[in-house]
């Protein structure tokens, strides 16, 4: 163990706002990049929902025109 | 090698196949950047000139070598996207370029967060600081490209074709303490002989080298995954997927 | 089939440069353009010499970029969206080659006269006595890569209807390499240090990208075109 | 069937997708000399699409098309060196007149340029040989771009739309012209939604429709 | 009718955010120009940071204009092409509503961005602390000016077909005076003298701009469809 | 003669001169209520530029164009809102679905948006309402810029080649369209180089030849 105690290890040794910044900031846009690309093969699913439900629209919509003829 | 090469140049094989490796992935990060950022943190000796903030360096170092590396097999991937076709490399290159974005970044703003202390500025315009800003304009430039095509497969070809341009930043980012003479330290840990650096520093700066590896395994592997999906939409194998996964 | 393929380079060329020359506007408003930005530095700055003759070299190379810049969208716009392109691309001739063909036009139409004007401009802004020449072999080596890297660029962006931002995003980062080098080679000639490698650099840029920027560009062209 | 040696294009198993619409779906046909190819559908039935992947700039989703039996991304220059094909848009420079616009054209196929004011009459454009193109109508803008195929020796011709914007004089003097051009050996693919007014015998079409599945 | 004006001018305004939102690129990459640009100059001048801080304001403003002007031609000219522009001008709503309705969507995509970007890069170039405020009251000002009367500019060339160039030389010499006073107020401000007169000079400029461009922007655009 | 009353637009003694060659001159003709005007010429006799004309959107050279008997230029709002312009250029947003761009319009003329959905299907555009109108094909594209007709209570329609890149059942819903139009007291005035399908009484020719002095 480098510190002696708890407030030493949070004070850093003066450097304490350059240091927590740092990790700070690390953790913070890694978080969100794993975050965001935990979510993205969700939205890619509900993507590929939508048109298989718009394309079953065009189907139906063409098998009426057919019949209407 | 093309043989053996080729099952997992299958998209649904590399699905799975990636779908498996990830929570290995996930698992070994984990427990390398618990180990390595407390080591680095708590246990790792104070430098006799810089004091506490060397502890900036167990993220700065890897982070910028992660930033560079990264951008390597993303041209390594765009090559083999534009010579051989292959498709699945198109989709690693759109997974790769915000993971190596977010670590240039890192590397920026915790460098400059050393720097405040270390040399009395957040930023000077020096060789090695300026072409890792411009590392992070050719990610951008990337991704914005990668955003501007509606068709992913030429998305994927464009980004190609700037990505491997761009890799001539790379030998100048690293040789640039070497070539001119700038503020920022020159090489310690990335020589090839023995490292100028006592263990105490070096083990847990390894350590943390690598859990951050792992971490961008893990997250390349999913958007991977997202990425080979999105290509393969109109696939059968995906769509039954779609509606498996409509079920639950 | 070699004759026929020179003989495409330079009817290509011709057809640039007519187009460019039918409305002069096209050489002279890149230059223009130039001398505006040049000249926007000591309205905006004050006209305290001493920092105007510190600031200069950076002042000039960067609107000789700026100016490129602007310029590049000419290279393959037009020409996406009239369909030209396209029959260019279906051309008999190696797609190198016709790029080749314009990006020369381009340099001609645009750096060229560059070049011409830049020592005027150095006087504009107090430039160091001794950093002419400098200025000059810079530029006769400098503004050829950023013609060619520029249709990298260009090349990349023709099919998308984005403005010359992304654009310039793509290219920027790009220039940077030459835009350091040869500032710094004119900041050395001002103070009497040689500048031999800073130059040595810029022409290695130069060829590296004389060589490669064709295929980069055909490439990017037939993605674009798709 | 033709016999193998005068097929000239072939398609094979052409699938197209855009936007995650399958447009058609391992589409193969033979385009041999002499032959007339009309194809027909309705607005967005994939027209252009087939005809950009024919001419090389488009790829498939799947499938090959061949040039005398060899992949067209293969054999490129042999196949542009054979090939005409005139797109929605003209390829026009308004900067230039139309002498030159066509001039341009000619030599860049190594054809011989002098023979150009002569052509522009073919197509009624005598007197315009001096006009800047941005100056003409749009029908006489196309009829610059159509104006090549008097002169081309290429076997191949892939058009999309020829008539539009062009007057019915227009119209059956560039019939005559594809008979004449399929009569010499040479082969046609083109899309219009007019009928065309040449004898059914002398052209095929190939019918494409919204797919569903 | 006095509503339905209204309603037309706030459908323009929601298609302009509309075309422009979809991707998001056109909202970002003119900033990032802006950016780029401000990190050439350190680039191409050096890193003392005493020429920079003196430089700063210029270069600031300087980049600002560079970058209103790169996205000028999304204003019109796009409209223009497709043909939505004959539309509009057909509308039975008087022209310069809808140009107004069209320059506020620019101003809103552009110009609020760099205002909010500004101080980052001011910290970039070691700005004068005292400068700060006297920056975002120029740019609030000054950005408005830039987007009317950029708008003339872009009316007037919309139907030639030349490139960004004759643009830039009709629209940078109108920019110039916002130049002028709003880098005089910031350089003041570091001087820890008053700046009202620049600001209220500034302020003078905006509102004549803001009742008489849509004006001209009207007429301009009539002759350019002719 | 119709009566004084039911003229809506009136040409009188235009005169267009482009490039120092005179296309039309002294040019007069009405337009009531209930017409079909069919402009023909070959290509390059100033069809374009009469309909420009008429629409406002260019001077001519001499004469006027009347409104219910007022220059146009002097009652501009009003005339607006009584005319549709179709082009060349269809003015559609390729940055928009199709259901915005057509909204964008109805909105513009005041006009009840909410219907745009169902206009669409009009036009066979059903299903592609979410569709960016730049991934539509050529014919589709131009489809959305037509099925404005179909909303409007605008007297007056101005249409350059409407029939370009549409396919042939869109063209035959297009000419019932048009003559329902004309029969509600509207006006369609036209250019086209396709003949039209409805009865020769039903409709009325100007025609425009190339001039020679
Ligand atoms: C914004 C400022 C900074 C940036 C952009 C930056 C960038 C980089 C990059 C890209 C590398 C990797 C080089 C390579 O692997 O070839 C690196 C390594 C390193 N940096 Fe920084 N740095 C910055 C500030 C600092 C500061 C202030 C210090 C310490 C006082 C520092 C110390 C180091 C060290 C020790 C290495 C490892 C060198 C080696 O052994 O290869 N950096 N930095
Ligand atoms: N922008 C222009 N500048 C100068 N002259 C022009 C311009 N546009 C057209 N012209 C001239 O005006 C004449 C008539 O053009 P216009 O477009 O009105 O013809 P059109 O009857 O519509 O022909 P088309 O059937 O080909 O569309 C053309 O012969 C051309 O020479
Ligand atoms: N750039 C594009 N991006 C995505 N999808 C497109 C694009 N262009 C066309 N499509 C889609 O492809 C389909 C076919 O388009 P294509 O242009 O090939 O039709 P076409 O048969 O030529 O029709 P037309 O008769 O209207 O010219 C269209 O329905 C459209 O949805
Ligand atoms: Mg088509
Ligand atoms: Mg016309």
């Amino acid at each position: 163990m480098a510190f002696d105690s708890l407030s030493d290890f949070f004070n850093m040794g003066g450097y304490a706002f350059y240091v927590w910044l740092s990790y700070g900031f690390s953790a913070l846009v890694l978080i969100i990049l794993a975050i965001n690309s935990h979510r993205m093969e969700k939205q890619v699913f509900t993507q590929i929902k939508q048109r298989l439900k718009r394309e079953e629209k065009l189907k139906q919509a063409a098998l009426r025109r057919k019949e209407g003829k | 090698m093309w043989k053996w090469l080729h099952p997992y140049a299958n998209p649904e094989v590399s699905y799975h196949f990636t779908g498996k490796l990830i929570p290995w992935f996930t698992a070994i990060s984990v427990i390398l950047l618990v180990l390595g950022l407390g080591l680095a943190l708590a246990f790792s000796p104070a430098d006799y000139q810089q004091g506490e903030s060397v502890r900036i360096f167990y993220l700065h170092v890897p982070a910028a070598m992660l930033s560079m590396g990264i951008y390597l097999g993303m041209a390594i991937a765009a090559l083999t996207a534009l010579v051989w076709q292959l498709k699945l490399a198109e989709a690693s290159i759109a997974a790769l370029a915000p993971i190596g974005a977010t670590f240039t970044a890192i590397a920026l703003l915790t460098g400059a967060a050393w720097g405040k202390p270390m040399w009395g500025t957040w930023w000077i315009w020096d060789a090695r600081l300026t072409s890792e800003l411009i590392l992070l304009f050719l990610y951008l430039g990337v991704i914005a490209l990668q955003n501007a095509f509606e068709d992913k497969s030429l998305a994927g070809k464009a980004a190609s074709v700037l990505a491997i341009v761009g890799v001539v930043n790379l030998p100048i980012i690293h040789y640039s303490v070497e070539w001119w003479n700038t503020l920022h330290q020159g090489s310690t840990v990335s020589k090839l002989e023995r490292p100028s650096m006592s263990a105490d520093m070096f083990i847990p700066f390894v350590v943390c080298l690598f859990g951050f590896a792992f971490l961008v395994a893990r997250i390349f592997g999913e958007r991977f995954r997202a990425e080979i999906i999105a290509r393969n939409s109109m696939r059968p194998w995906v769509k039954a997927l779609v509606l498996a996964q409509e079920k639950n | 089939m070699q004759t026929s393929y020179s003989s495409a380079f330079f009817t290509i060329l011709k057809r640039d440069l007519t187009i460019a020359l039918r409305h002069r506007d096209d050489i002279i408003n890149p230059l223009l353009f130039f001398i505006i930005v040049v000249s926007l530095f000591p309205l905006g700055i004050g006209p305290v010499s001493n920092t105007l003759m510190k600031i200069a070299p950076g002042v000039i190379w960067v609107a000789a970029l700026l100016a490129t810049l602007l310029s590049l969208e000419r290279l393959f716009k037009n020409d996406h969206a009239d369909g030209s392109l396209e029959q260019l691309l279906l051309s008999p001739c190696p797609t190198f080659i016709l790029v080749l063909a314009k990006i020369l036009a381009h340099w001609l139409i645009t750096g060229l006269p560059l070049i011409i004007i830049a020592p005027l401009l150095g006087v504009l802004l107090n430039l160091h006595q001794d950093s002419y020449t400098a200025l000059m072999l810079t530029l006769l080596l400098g503004t050829p890569v950023l013609s060619l890297l520029g249709a990298i660029g260009v090349a990349l962006t023709v099919g998308l209807k984005k403005g010359g931002m992304l654009l310039s995003l793509l290219v920027l980062p790009l220039y940077i390499p030459v835009l350091i080098f040869a500032t710094s080679a004119i900041d050395a000639a001002s103070m009497n240090l040689p500048y031999n490698g800073q130059l040595a650099i810029i022409a290695a840029i130069f060829f590296g990208s004389l060589t490669l920027a064709p295929f980069a560009v055909g490439s990017a062209l037939k993605v674009s075109t798709n | 069937m033709a016999t193998q040696h005068s097929v000239l294009l072939a398609a094979d198993k052409l699938t197209c997708i855009r936007e995650d619409r399958l447009l058609f779906d391992q589409l193969s046909f033979d385009v041999s000399a002499g032959d007339i190819i009309q194809i027909e559908g309705a607005n967005g039935t994939g027209k252009t699409s087939l005809l950009r992947i024919l001419a090389g700039l488009s790829q498939p989703y799947d499938g090959e098309v061949l040039y005398k039996a060899e992949n067209i991304h293969h054999c490129q220059e042999d196949y542009n060196s054979d090939l005409i094909f005139l797109g929605h848009l003209p390829g026009i420079k308004g900067e230039m007149t139309s002498e030159e616009n066509l001039q341009f054209y000619l030599k860049l196929h190594g054809l011989d340029h002098s023979l150009a004011e002569q052509t522009l009459a073919e197509v009624s454009l005598f007197g315009f040989e001096d006009a800047l193109a941005s100056h003409l109508s749009a029908g006489q803008h196309r009829r610059i771009a159509l104006a090549r195929l008097w002169q081309s020796n290429s076997k191949i011709w892939i058009l999309d739309e020829p008539f539009t914007a062009i007057d019915k004089a227009g119209v059956e003097k560039l019939e005559q012209l594809f008979l004449r051009h399929a009569k010499n050996g040479g082969a046609v693919i083109l899309t219009t939604h007019q009928d065309l007014s040449i004898h059914s015998n002398d052209f095929k079409k190939i019918i494409l429709e919204h797919q569903f599945i």
